[in-house]
C-alpha cells in the first residue's frame, strides 16, 4: 500500500516548549498521499494544518519539536534525516507556500532575487535563464508586466500580488510534492480561479502532489478529491469530497457546513451559523474529544475518553464516540445520507 | 476497539451540562510584556547569577571597605611589592598598601562609571538616537550632524577644559561621560528605527492612534533591543577605561583613590615583574564584565519573546 | 435594515494615490505606480461597503489612504462633514478612535515583543478608556468576542496560527469601539467557522452601536452576505457600485460579471460543472495603466472608443453606478 | 619608513673584524622637534647633534672643554674676549669649516627672527640679549670671524665655563649658503643637512627612525670606529625595554621604574649614569599655611627621601638635601655639593625637629592644620612619589594633603601663575656650573615659581658674576645657603640616568646634562 | 537623490565649519600654548616667536586667517616641529595610519562578522559561550594591556615577531590585533544580537523552504537583514581606526597619525590639533554620509532622504 504513497505521515506529534508548558499542537496525526493526488487539510484556525505542513517541511522554529512518528516521503522518513539533506528536497521535491506572505518575503531582496534563488539553486540553470523563467512564473500567477515586478521589493506588493509571489516561488522548480498553507486567502476569486487552474495542470501535467490547506471549502471541492478536516490537533474526520460534504460523520465538520453563507441566498440578513465557544487550549490538550466542550451533541464520555476512529469507508473516517454502538442516536450525524445536502 | 471499562457506565452516554462543558477552563493571570520579561530573565540561571554577583560587588564596595583592617591609602613602603599572602590577600602595591582593598575600592569608582555611561547610553543614547531616526528628514539630518560634531571634537582638548572649568572629582568624570558616551548608542538606535519605523505594526499603532514618543519608545526601541544591549554592555569597559585616561589627564579622582582602570594602567609598566598588580584589577573588571555581559544577554533573551527555551 | 436617509459618515471625493517607483543606486523615481485613481464613494452611518476587486487594484491602498496611512495624492476625506485628508498626526488623534483598521497582514501588523494582552490593551491605554481590573477583563471580553482564550493575552503573535493573530488584530480595532472601522480582509485567514462568528459579531456591533464598516475582502459570498452596498475595483479605479442584492444578481460591468462567475461553490457537485468566464489578456500594470477604459484589454466587449476614452463613473440605474461605455446610450 | 644598506656605504671595513656594519641602534624616545641646531631645546635632539655636529671646544670625562672645531683659543685678561683658531675642519659635502659659519650660525641663533627658544644660552656674548630682544644691532654682537680660521668673541662678563658652553649645541655652527637657501627646511631635508661632526644624517623618518653614518670628511675619522647609528623613537618605555631585551634596540635610557631594581642586581647591561638635575617641591611662599618657613621646614624635614628613592623611584637616585645637585666642581676642584653641606636635611626624616617646627607655627601634632593641595603633572612617577610623601606627611605630622594632577602644559601655566600652594618641580642644568641652578631664584626670574623676592640673592647672584676662583664660589655658596634657608623648595632627590647599553657596545661617554657621545664608541662582537 | 546629495555635501561642509570653529576655540580656552616650557622663555623670545606665528593678532584674526588658508588648502606649519607643515606631516603619518586601519578593519569584519554569526546559530552552546567569552575579554582586556601581552610573549619571549616600528609584514601582526581586537568583539556581539532576532524570521524559514544551503541561508538571507546595526558601527569606526589609533601607534612606535594628533595636543600645536580635527572630521562625515547610502542599500524600506 505505502508503495505508491507518495507521502505517508505516522502518528505524527509536534509540540511547542514554552515558558508556560509544552503546547501539543499536533497530537497524533496519520494520513497518505499518493502521487498525483490532491488533499485539503481544513479545520479550525489553530487547530495545527500549519505545523503539520511545517513539520512535514522540517521548517519548525526553535520550541517546536517532531516528539513523534514518521514522515515517509518515498518511503524515507524524512523525520529522521538531517538538515543538509533535507537542503535537497527542500525547494526541489517539496515546495511550500506560506500562510503569511509579507513576512515570508525576505524584505530586502528584490522578488526577483528570490525566486530564481531557488531556480539557480534546483534547476542548475544561468542567471539570465532564471530570471527568465522567473518573469514566466510570475506572468502565470498574473502579475502585470512581469519584468519590471521582479525588480521590486516585497513591501512594494501588494497583499495578493506578495502571495502569488510566494506561489511563483514554490512552483518554479515543479516539486513532487506542494503544499499549500491558504495559497489564495489574499486573491480574489479570478485570480484565485487562475491559481487553482495552475495548481490543477501542475497536478495533472507532471502528477505533482498537492496538500491544500484552506477555509476555503469551495477552493478544497475544486482542487481536491479527498479532504481531511482538522481539529485541537487531530484529524476529526478525513474522507472523499462527496463523503465529507455529503455525508459529515463528525459534529464538527458538520458545523463547518453549516456556517458557510450561499452567495445565492437573498440578503434578507439571516444570522451565519457559528459554532459556539472557543478552541482548546493545546496547553493542556482536554482527554476526551477536544471538541466536546463546544458540541451540541457532547456526552460525558466525550469530556472523559478520546474517541477512536471509526471507519465508514475505505476512504472515510471520523473520531466521534457517536459512531460508537452504545451512543444515543443523533439524526445529523447516524442519520442516512444527509440529502439536504448543502447546495 | 472494546472499551470495556466504559461501557458499562450508561451515564458516560449522557449529555453535557454547561458547568461540565467549561470544567476545564482555567484562566492565567494576565501578564504584560515586562512582566513577563522579568519572569523570564529570572528563570535564566546564568543572568541571574551575574545580577547576583554585581549586587554583591556593590555591596562589598560599599561595605567591606568599612571593617576591612586597612584602608587605600595606608602604606608600608617597606612591606612594597608582596605577593598574595594570608595577610594581604591580593598581595600589596608600590607603597606596601593592601591591594585588595584597593581594588575593592576601585570598584566604588568603576562602577559607578560603568553604570552611569550605561544608563546615560540608555537615556541619551536611545532617545536622541531614536528621535533622529523616528522623525527623519531634516530632524535626522540636523541631530546627526551634532552627533558628528560632538564626536570629532578632539576628546582631550574638552577634558582639559572641563578639568580647568570644574576641577577633578567624579563629577566631573560623570559630566565627561556624559556628555560624550551615548553618541556610538545615538547612531545605532537610528540605524535600527530607521529599518524599524517602515514596519506594518507601527502603520497598525498609528492607526489607534498611539503618539509618537508611544510609538518610539513601546513599539520600535523594544524592538531595537538588542544591539542596544550590546552597545550598552559593551561601553561599559570602555567607559571604566575613559575613567583611568580622564584620570591620567586629571580630571579623575585625586590619588591615592584609584579605580581599576587606574590601578590597571599603573600597573602595566611592572606586570612582568609584578603581575598581580595587573592581574586583581583587571581579574575584577573581566569578572564584572563578564556578569554584565551575562546579564546582557539574558536581559536581550528575555526581551525577546520568540526566545524559549 | 440600513437607513437609506442616514447621515453620510465618510465621504471620499477623487481619491488619489500614487507610489513613486525608484530605480538604481541613487533612487530616481522613474515612474509612479497609480494604485488608487480618482476614486470616489461615500458611506452612510451604519452602512456597510464592501470593496472587491483584482488583487493589487488598490483596495487596501484605498483604506490606508482613507485612514491617512499614506498621504493622499489628491483628493478629500470628508469624516461627518470634517476634511480629515490633509490634518496633521497631531490632529488626527481624536478621528483615530472614530476610524479603526483591521489589516490584511495580521502577523505584520503584530509588534511581536508584546503580548497578546498588551497590543489589546494598548488602544485602551492611548485613548484612556480603561485601566487595571476593568482593562484587563476588557482585553478578556475582546479576546472572548473574537473567539480567542482569555489565557492568549500572556502569549506572543508568533505563537498563534495565522488566523488567530487576525483575530487579535481584530480585537484590536474594537477596542476602541470605533464608528467606522476599514476590514482589510478580516475574515480571509479565518476558518469558516470562525469566520462566521466574527462577520456575526461584526454585525451585532453594528445594529448595537451603528458602526459603519468599509469591507474589503475577496470572498465575494461573504462580502454579499455582509454588505449592504458593493463597489468593484479595477486598476485604481471604481468600475461598479451598487447594492448588494442587485450587483449578484445583475452585474453590469463586464468585469464585475466576470468575477462573480469565478466564485468557487462549496460543492462538489456544482462545483464540477460551473462555467467560469476565465479572463484572457495579460493583466495590465498599475505603472502604465492602458488608455480609456482600463479593462479594456481583457474586456470581451471592447469597442473601439473603449481605447479612446475612459468611460465616466455614472448612474445608470437608481443607487447604482458602473463606468463602462456599454451604458451609455 | 624601511630599513635601507645606506648605512654600509661609510663603512671602514678594514677597521673592523666582522663584515657585518658596526651600528648601534639608539632609541631616541620622541622624534625630535627639529635637528636644526639653533632651535633645538630637547635632550633627545641634543643627544643626536652632539654626534653628527662639532662646535669650537668638545668636552673630556670631566666635561672640561677640549680642542674641537678651534686648535686653540687665547682668553683675554678681563676674561671678556676669546679668540678662536680654527683648525682645517671639513664639512660632511667637504667644504673647508669658517669662522664665518659660527659667527653666522650664532648670530642666527639670536637673531629674534629666528625665534630661537634657547637664545639665552648665548646672552653671555656681548650684546647678544640686546639683540636678542631687538635692543641692539646684529652688528653689536660680540662674534666676529677674523678670517677664514679665526673667530674673536666678546662676552658680556666673565664667564668661568664659557668654553664648555661652546660645546652646546646652540653654539654649533651651520653653514650659511645652505642655511639662506632654505632657512625651516634645510634641518629636514637630509640631503641639505650638513654637519661637521663624526657622524651625518642620511635618513629621516618621522617618528621612527632617525639615521646617521660616519661622516668621512670629519678630521678625526680615522677615529671613529662606528658606521653609523640608527635614532629610534619609541616612546612607551615598556615597549623600548622589551625591544632592548629582545635585541631590537643597543641602548635605552628610559626604562620602566619598576624595572630597575631587578635590573640592577642582575643585568650586566644596566648603569646609572649621573645626570645633572634635581627633584623638587615648591612652595607658594605667598600662600597660607606654607607662607611660614616654619611650616615649610616642617615639611622638608617629614619626609623620608632614603625610602623615596630606595622603594619609590628606585633608579639610584640620591636623596637632596640641597638645592644643587653634586657633580659640579668649584674652582678648587672640590665638589660645590660638599661645599655646601646639607642644611640639617637629613636622608631620612627628622620627624622630631619637623613636629616641633609644626608645633610652633601653631599646629601641634597637625592640628588646625588646613588639608593642602599637592599638584604635581601627569605621570606615573610623580604620582608614586606624591602618593609616598602624601602619607608621610600623614604619618609623621597629622597633617592631610590631596593630590592633584594636571595635564603638563595646564600644570605649567598653573604653577607659573602662582596658582598652587606646593608644587612637584624639577631642574636639569644646562651647562654644568651650579649657576644653571641657582639663577632660577632671581625675582626678575621667569622660572621663580615659589614667588620668593629677595634682595640680597639678587645681589649675591649678580656679584658672583661679575666675580672669579674663590669669590665666585663663596658668593654662591653663600646664595645658595639663603635660598636654601627660606626653605623656598623642598629637595627630594638628585636626578640619575639609568641605562641599558649592550656589552658589545664599547666605549660610548656620557655627559650629566644627559649627552650620549658615540665619537669613541665601537661594537665589539 | 541627486538633490539629497548635494544637501548632504552642504551638511557636511557646515558641519566641518562648525567642528573647526569649536576646536579653534577650544584650543585656545585651554591653558597652556605651544611655547610654554619648564624654562620660561624669555619674554623677547616668547614675543618673537608671537610674532612668527601670529600669535599676537586677535583670536577671530587668527581664526579668519586660518579658515582662509584651510580654504586654500593650506593648513598652516607646525609651531613645535620647525619647519614642517601640517599638510606635509599628514602626508608622513596618514598613509602608515591608513595601512594599519585598513588591515585592522579587513581583521574587524573577516573576523568579528563570522564569529558572530556562528554564535548566533549555536546559540546557547558551548560553542557559542566559547566565542563570546572571547569576544568579551577582547573589550574587557583594553588595547594597551593587550598590547603589553602580546610584546612580551610574541616579542621578548618567543622573539617571533618584532616588538616595535612598522616596516615589514611580521611587523604589522601585533598591532593591527591590538588594534583590531575590541572592535571584533563589539562587532561580534551585534553581529551575534542581531542574527538572533533575523534568524526566527518567517523569511528564513521560505529560504529554508527553498532547499538552499544553510550557508546561503545564513549569509545571504540573514546577514543582510541583520547589518544594519553592524554597518552603523562600522562607519564611525573606520573613520576612527584609519586615523590612527593613539595607543597602538604609541605602544608599538608606529609613526602615524594617531600618535601625532595626541602629541599635538600636549604640544598645544595649534594648527596641528586643527588641520588633524579637519582631516579627520572630513573622513568621518563621509564615512557617515557612505552609512547612510549603505543604509538605503541593505534595506530598500529605509528612506533616508525624505523630507
Ligand atoms: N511558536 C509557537 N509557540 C507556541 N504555540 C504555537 C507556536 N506556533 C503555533 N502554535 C500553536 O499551535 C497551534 C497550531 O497552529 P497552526 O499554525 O498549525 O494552526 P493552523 O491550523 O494553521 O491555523 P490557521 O488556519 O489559523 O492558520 C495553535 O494553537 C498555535 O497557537
Ligand atoms: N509602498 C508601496 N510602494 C510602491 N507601490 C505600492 C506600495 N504599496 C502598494 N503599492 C502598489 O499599489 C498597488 C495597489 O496595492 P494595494 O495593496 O492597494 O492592492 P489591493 O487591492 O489591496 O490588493 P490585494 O487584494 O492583493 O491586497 C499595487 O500595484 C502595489 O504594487
Ligand atoms: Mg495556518
Ligand atoms: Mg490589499
Amino acid at each position: 500500500m505505502s508503495s505508491e504513497n507518495l507521502l505517508d505521515v505516522k502518528n505524527l506529534k509536534t509540540s511547542f516548549f514554552t515558558h508556560v508548558g509544552e503546547v501539543k499542537a499536533i497530537r497524533g496525526v496519520d494520513f497518505h498521499l499518493k502521487k498525483g493526488e490532491a488533499i485539503g487539510i481544513v479545520g479550525e484556525s489553530g487547530s495545527g494544518k500549519s505545523v503539520t505542513s511545517l513539520s512535514v517541511m522540517k521548517l519548525l522554529l526553535n520550541p517546536g519539536k517532531i516528539i513523534d512518528g514518521q514522515i515517509l516521503f518515498n518511503g524515507e522518513d524524512l523525520a529522521t534525516k538531517t538538515d543538509k539533506e533535507m537542503q535537497s528536497i527542500r525547494g526541489n521535491e517539496i515546495s511550500m507556500i506560506f500562510q503569511d506572505p509579507m513576512t515570508s518575503l525576505n524584505p530586502v531582496y528584490t522578488i526577483g532575487d528570490q525566486i530564481m534563488e531557488a531556480i539557480i539553486k534546483h534547476q542548475k540553470v544561468s542567471k539570465e535563464e532564471a530570471r527568465k523563467k522567473a518573469v514566466e512564473m510570475l506572468r502565470l500567477v498574473g502579475i502585470p508586466s512581469p519584468e519590471k515586478r521582479i525588480k521590486q521589493y516585497p513591501h512594494e506588493f501588494s497583499g495578493g500580488m506578495r502571495q502569488r509571489a510566494m506561489i511563483a516561488m514554490a512552483l518554479s522548480c515543479e516539486p513532487q510534492l506542494l503544499i499549500a498553507d491558504e495559497p489564495t486567502t489574499a486573491l480574489d476569486v479570478t485570480i484565485q480561479a487562475q491559481i487553482l487552474e495552475l495548481m490543477k495542470d501542475l497536478k495533472d501535467r507532471l502528477n505533482t502532489s498537492i496538500i491544500l490547506i484552506t477555509h476555503d471549502l469551495g477552493v478544497v471541492v475544486d482542487v481536491c478529491s479527498r479532504i481531511i478536516v482538522m481539529y485541537g490537533g487531530l484529524i476529526m474526520e478525513e474522507g472523499s469530497s462527496e463523503e465529507i460534504f455529503y455525508n459529515p460523520k463528525h459534529p464538527y465538520t458538520l458545523g463547518l457546513l453549516k456556517s458557510i453563507p450561499k452567495i445565492t441566498e437573498k440578503s434578507d440578513k439571516q444570522r451565519l451559523i457559528p459554532i459556539d465557544g472557543t478552541p482548546p487550549d493545546l496547553l493542556k490538550p482536554p482527554k476526551g474529544c477536544p471538541f466536546a466542550p463546544r458540541c451540541d451533541f457532547a456526552m460525558r464520555i466525550c469530556m472523559e475518553q478520546s474517541p477512536e476512529y471509526t471507519q465508514m469507508s475505505p476512504t472515510h473516517r471520523s473520531m466521534c464516540h457517536l459512531l460508537h454502538p452504545d451512543a444515543p442516536s443523533v439524526p445529523e450525524i447516524n442519520g442516512n445520507m444527509n440529502k439536504e445536502g448543502q447546495a | 476497539m472494546e472499551n470495556t471499562q466504559l461501557k458499562n457506565a450508561q451515564d458516560l452516554w449522557q449529555p453535557l451540562s454547561k458547568a461540565e462543558r467549561d470544567a476545564d477552563k482555567i484562566v492565567r493571570p494576565s501578564m504584560t510584556y515586562w512582566q513577563d520579561v522579568w519572569r523570564r530573565l529570572k528563570g535564566n540561571k546564568v543572568a541571574m547569577g551575574s545580577l547576583i554577583f554585581l549586587v554583591f560587588l556593590i555591596l562589598v564596595a560599599i561595605f567591606v571597605p568599612m571593617f576591612w583592617p586597612y584602608s587605600y591609602s595606608d602604606q608600608n613602603l617597606m612591606n612594597a611589592n608582596q605577593s598574595p599572602t594570608a595577610e594581604h590577600i591580593f598581595g600589596t602595591d608600590k607603597h606596601g598598601r593592601d591591594l585588595f582593598i584597593r581594588v575593592i575600592y576601585g570598584a566604588r569608582i568603576s562602577l559607578t562609571v560603568g553604570i552611569a555611561a550605561s544608563i546615560i547610553n540608555l537615556v541619551v543614547g536611545v532617545v536622541y538616537g531614536g528621535i533622529s531616526g523616528y522623525v527623519g528628514g531634516r530632524t535626522d539630518n540636523l541631530m546627526m550632524r551634532i552627533v558628528d560634531i560632538l564626536y570629532t571634537i578632539p576628546l582631550t582638548l574638552y577634558v582639559i577644559l572641563l578639568m580647568v572649568w570644574l576641577g577633578a572629582g567624579m563629577k566631573s568624570i560623570l559630566i565627561a561621560i556624559g556628555t560624550t558616551y551615548w553618541i556610538s548608542m545615538a547612531r545605532i538606535v537610528r540605524g535600527q528605527i530607521l529599518s524599524l519605523k517602515e514596519q506594518e505594526y507601527v502603520m497598525a499603532a498609528r492607526t489607534l492612534g498611539a503618539s509618537d514618543s508611544r510609538i518610539l519608545f513601546k513599539h520600535l526601541v523594544p524592538n531595537a533591543m538588542g544591539p542596544i544591549i550590546v552597545t550598552m554592555t559593551m561601553s561599559i569597559p570602555s567607559a571604566i577605561f575613559t575613567e583611568a585616561f580622564l584620570s591620567f589627564i586629571g580630571l579623575g579622582v585625586s590619588a591615592p583613590k584609584a579605580s581599576w582602570g587606574v590601578l590597571a594602567n599603573d600597573a602595566l609598566g611592572s606586570f612582568m615583574l609584578y603581575p598581580h598588580h595587573l592581574f586583581f584589577p583587571a581579574l575584577a573588571l573581566s569578572l564584572t564584565m563578564l556578569a554584565f555581559n551575562f546579564l546582557g544577554d539574558g536581559l536581550r533573551d528575555a526581551l525577546d519573546p520568540k526566545m524559549r527555551k | 435594515m440600513i437607513n437609506k436617509d442616514a447621515e453620510v459618515l465618510i465621504e471620499v471625493k477623487n481619491l488619489k494615490k500614487y507610489f513613486p517607483v525608484h530605480k538604481g543606486f541613487f533612487k530616481r523615481t522613474t515612474q509612479n505606480v497609480q494604485a488608487v485613481d480618482d476614486v470616489s464613494f461615500a458611506i452612510r452611518s451604519g452602512e456597510t461597503l464592501g470593496l472587491v476587486g483584482e488583487s493589487g487594484c488598490g483596495k487596501s491602498t484605498t483604506g490606508r489612504t482613507i485612514i491617512r496611512l499614506y498621504e493622499p495624492t489628491s483628493g478629500e476625506i470628508i469624516y461627518k462633514g470634517t476634511e480629515i485628508g490633509r490634518l496633521s498626526q497631531k490632529e488626527l488623534k481624536p478621528y483615530r478612535k472614530k476610524i479603526q483598521m483591521i489589516f490584511q497582514d495580521p502577523y505584520a501588523s503584530l509588534n511581536a515583543r508584546m503580548t497578546v494582552g498588551d497590543i489589546i490593551g494598548e488602544p485602551l491605554d492611548i485613548h484612556e478608556l480603561a485601566s487595571g481590573k476593568e482593562r484587563l477583563e476588557k482585553i478578556h471580553q475582546l479576546l472572548h468576542d473574537v473567539g480567542l482564550n482569555p489565557d492568549h493575552a500572556t502569549r506572543y503573535p508568533h505563537e498563534f496560527s495565522g488566523g488567530q493573530r487576525q483575530r487579535i488584530g481584530i480585537a484590536r480595532a474594537l477596542a476602541v469601539e470605533p464608528d467606522f472601522i476599514i476590514c482589510d480582509e478580516p475574515i480571509s485567514a479565518l476558518d469558516v467557522s470562525i469566520q462566521a462568528q466574527v462577520v456575526n459579531m461584526l454585525e451585532d456591533l453594528q445594529r448595537e452601536r451603528n458602526i459603519t464598516y468599509l469591507f474589503i475582502a475577496h470572498d465575494l459570498s461573504m462580502v454579499k452576505h455582509i454588505s449592504d452596498r458593493i463597489g468593484v475595483m479595477y486598476l485604481g479605479k471604481m468600475v461598479e457600485l451598487g447594492p448588494a442584492d442587485d450587483l449578484y444578481n445583475s452585474p453590469q460591468h463586464p468585469y464585475t460579471q466576470a468575477l462573480l462567475s469565478a466564485v468557487p461553490v462549496p460543492d462538489p457537485n456544482i462545483s464540477k460543472n460551473s462555467k467560469r468566464i476565465i479572463l484572457t489578456g495579460d493583466v495590465p500594470s498599475p505603472m502604465n495603466p492602458p488608455s480609456g477604459c482600463r479593462f479594456r484589454t481583457r474586456c470581451q466587449y471592447a469597442m473601439d472608443i473603449c481605447k479612446e476614452q475612459e468611460p465616466e463613473f455614472v448612474e445608470i440605474a437608481p443607487g447604482r453606478m458602473c463606468a463602462c461605455h456599454l451604458h451609455k446610450k | 619608513g624601511c630599513g635601507g644598506n645606506q648605512a654600509a656605504e661609510g663603512g671602514d671595513e678594514a677597521a673592523g673584524e666582522s663584515t657585518e656594519p658596526k651600528i648601534v641602534r639608539h632609541n631616541l624616545g620622541a622624534d625630535p622637534q627639529t635637528i636644526d641646531p639653533a632651535l633645538n631645546t630637547a635632550v633627545d635632539g641634543a643627544i643626536f647633534l652632539v654626534n653628527v655636529f662639532e662646535g669650537l671646544c668638545r668636552t673630556d670625562e670631566n666635561e672640561k672643554a677640549i680642542p674641537g672645531m678651534a686648535e686653540s683659543w687665547e682668553v683675554s685678561e678681563d676674561g671678556l674676549t676669546y679668540t678662536f683658531k680654527l683648525r682645517d675642519a671639513k664639512w660632511s659635502d667637504g667644504e673647508p669649516v669658517k669662522a664665518q659659519d659660527f659667527e653666522f650660525a650664532w648670530k642666527r641663533a639670536l637673531d629674534p627672527t629666528t625665534a630661537a627658544e634657547y637664545a639665552y644660552q648665548m646672552y653671555y656674548l656681548k650684546g647678544g640679549e640686546a639683540f636678542n630682544s631687538g635692543e641692539a644691532t646684529i652688528d653689536e654682537v660680540g662674534v666676529k670671524a677674523i678670517d677664514d680660521k679665526t673667530l674673536e668673541v666678546v662676552l658680556e662678563s666673565p664667564t668661568p665655563y664659557f668654553l664648555e658652553l661652546t660645546a652646546f649645541p646652540t653654539y654649533f655652527p651651520v653653514r650659511k649658503d645652505i642655511v639662506e637657501a632654505d632657512p625651516e627646511g634645510w634641518a629636514l631635508n637630509m640631503e641639505t643637512y650638513i654637519s661637521n661632526g663624526p657622524f651625518k644624517a642620511v635618513e629621516w623618518s618621522h617618528n621612527d627612525v632617525l639615521k646617521v653614518v660616519k661622516n668621512e670628511n670629519y678630521y678625526d675619522a680615522d677615529s671613529i670606529q662606528l658606521d653609523g647609528i640608527d635614532f629610534y623613537m619609541i616612546v612607551e618605555e615598556s615597549t623600548g625595554m622589551s625591544a632592548y631585551e629582545s635585541g631590537e634596540i643597543d641602548y635605552l635610557e628610559h626604562i620602566p621604574t619598576d624595572q630597575i631594581p631587578t635590573l640592577q642586581e642582575s643585568h650586566e647591561d644596566f648603569e646609572i649614569q649621573p645626570y645633572l638635575g634635581t627633584y623638587f617641591y615648591v612652595f607658594n611662599t605667598t600662600k597660607e599655611p606654607v607662607n611660614d618657613p616654619k611650616v615649610r621646614k616642617a615639611l622638608t624635614l617629614a619626609i623620608d627621601r632614603q625610602a623615596i628613592v630606595d622603594v619609590v623611584t628606585k633608579g639610584g637616585q640620591k636623596p637632596a638635601s640641597g638645592f644643587v645637585p653634586s657633580g659640579m666642581t668649584l674652582s678648587d676642584g672640590s665638589d660645590f655639593r660638599e661645599k655646601g653641606g646639607d642644611f640639617g636635611i637629613p636622608a631620612t626624616a627628622n620627624v622630631e625637629e619637623a613636629k616641633k617646627l609644626l608645633a610652633e607655627a601653631g599646629y601641634p601634632d597637625g592640628q588646625g592644620f588646613p588639608t593642602i593641595e599637592v599638584m604635581y603633572n601627569t605621570l606615573e612617577a610623580h604620582k608614586a612619589i606624591a602618593e609616598a610623601i602624601q602619607e608621610m606627611w600623614k604619618q609623621n605630622l597629622g597633617i592631610n594633603v590631596e593630590l592633584r594632577n594636571e595635564e603638563w602644559k595646564v600644570f605649567q601655566e598653573t604653577r607659573t601663575q602662582g596658582d598652587f600652594i606646593i608644587a612637584r618641580h624639577g631642574w636639569i642644568g644646562d651647562y654644568v656650573d651650579p649657576m644653571t641652578f641657582l639663577d632660577m631664584w632671581l625675582s626678575n626670574s621667569g622660572n621663580n615659581d615659589a614667588d620668593w623676592f629677595n634682595d640680597e640673592y639678587d645681589k649675591l647672584i649678580a656679584d658672583s658674576k661679575k666675580a672669579e676662583g674663590a669669590d665666585r664660589d663663596a658668593l654662591m655658596l653663600q646664595a645658595e645657603k639663603l635660598m636654601m634657608d627660606a626653605n623656598i623648595t623642598m629637595p627630594i632627590y638628585y636626578y640619575t640616568k639609568p641605562t641599558l647599553l649592550k656589552s658589545y657596545v664599547k666605549g660610548v661617554h656620557f655627559s650629566p646634562l644627559g649627552f650620549v657621545f658615540y665619537h669613541n664608541a665601537t661594537i665589539e662582537k | 537623490m541627486g538633490r539629497y546629495v548635494l544637501k548632504r555635501i552642504g551638511s557636511m561642509v557646515i558641519t566641518l565649519f562648525v567642528i573647526t570653529t569649536f576646536t579653534f576655540i577650544m584650543m585656545h580656552l585651554v591653558p597652556g600654548g605651544p611655547f610654554t616650557s619648564e624654562k620660561k622663555l624669555p619674554p623677547e623670545i616668547e614675543r618673537a616667536l608671537a610674532e612668527k606665528y601670529n600669535l599676537n593678532d586677535p583670536i577671530s584674526t587668527q581664526y579668519f586667517d586660518y579658515l582662509k588658508g584651510v580654504a586654500q588648502g593650506d593648513l598652516g606649519p607646525s609651531f613645535k616641529y620647525k619647519g614642517r607643515d601640517v599638510s606635509g606631516m599628514i602626508g608622513d603619518y596618514f598613509p602608515v595610519s591608513a595601512q594599519l586601519g585598513g588591515i585592522a578593519i579587513a581583521v574587524i569584519l573577516l573576523i568579528g562578522v563570522p564569529i558572530g554569526v556562528i554564535s548566533a546559530l549555536k546559540q546557547g552552546t558551548w560553542l557559542d559561550s566559547f566565542v563570546m567569552l572571547f569576544a568579551i575579554l577582547g573589550v574587557t582586556i583594553p588595547s594597551f594591556v593587550l598590547a603589553a601581552l602580546m610584546i612580551y610573549v610574541f616579542g621578548v619571549k618567543l622573539k617571533v615577531l618584532p616588538t616595535s616600528r612598522w616596516a615589514s609584514p611580521k611587523h604589522m601582526v601585533m598591532p593591527v590585533f591590538a588594534l583590531a581586537a575590541y572592535s571584533v568583539a563589539f562587532i561580534a556581539r551585534l553581529t551575534r544580537s542581531s542574527m538572533l532576532e533575523v534568524i526566527q524570521q518567517d523569511y528564513i524559514r521560505t529560504a529554508r523552504a527553498k532547499g538552499l544551503s544553510e550557508g546561503v541561508v545564513v549569509f545571504k538571507h540573514a546577514l543582510k537583514n541583520a547589518l544594519i546595526p553592524i554597518v552603523t558601527y562600522i562607519g564611525p569606526m573606520a573613520a576612527g581606526i584609519l586615523t590612527g589609533s593613539f595607543v597602538i601607534e604609541k605602544i608599538f612606535a608606529i609613526p602615524g597619525m594617531g600618535r601625532m594628533f595626541v602629541e599635538s595636543i600636549s604640544n598645544r600645536d595649534y594648527t596641528v590639533i586643527m588641520g588633524v580635527t579637519i582631516f579627520y572630521a572630513a573622513i568621518l562625515v563621509v564615512m557617515v554620509f557612505i552609512v547612510d547610502l549603505v543604509y538605503g542599500v541593505i534595506d530598500p524600506r529605509i528612506k533616508i532622504d525624505e523630507d
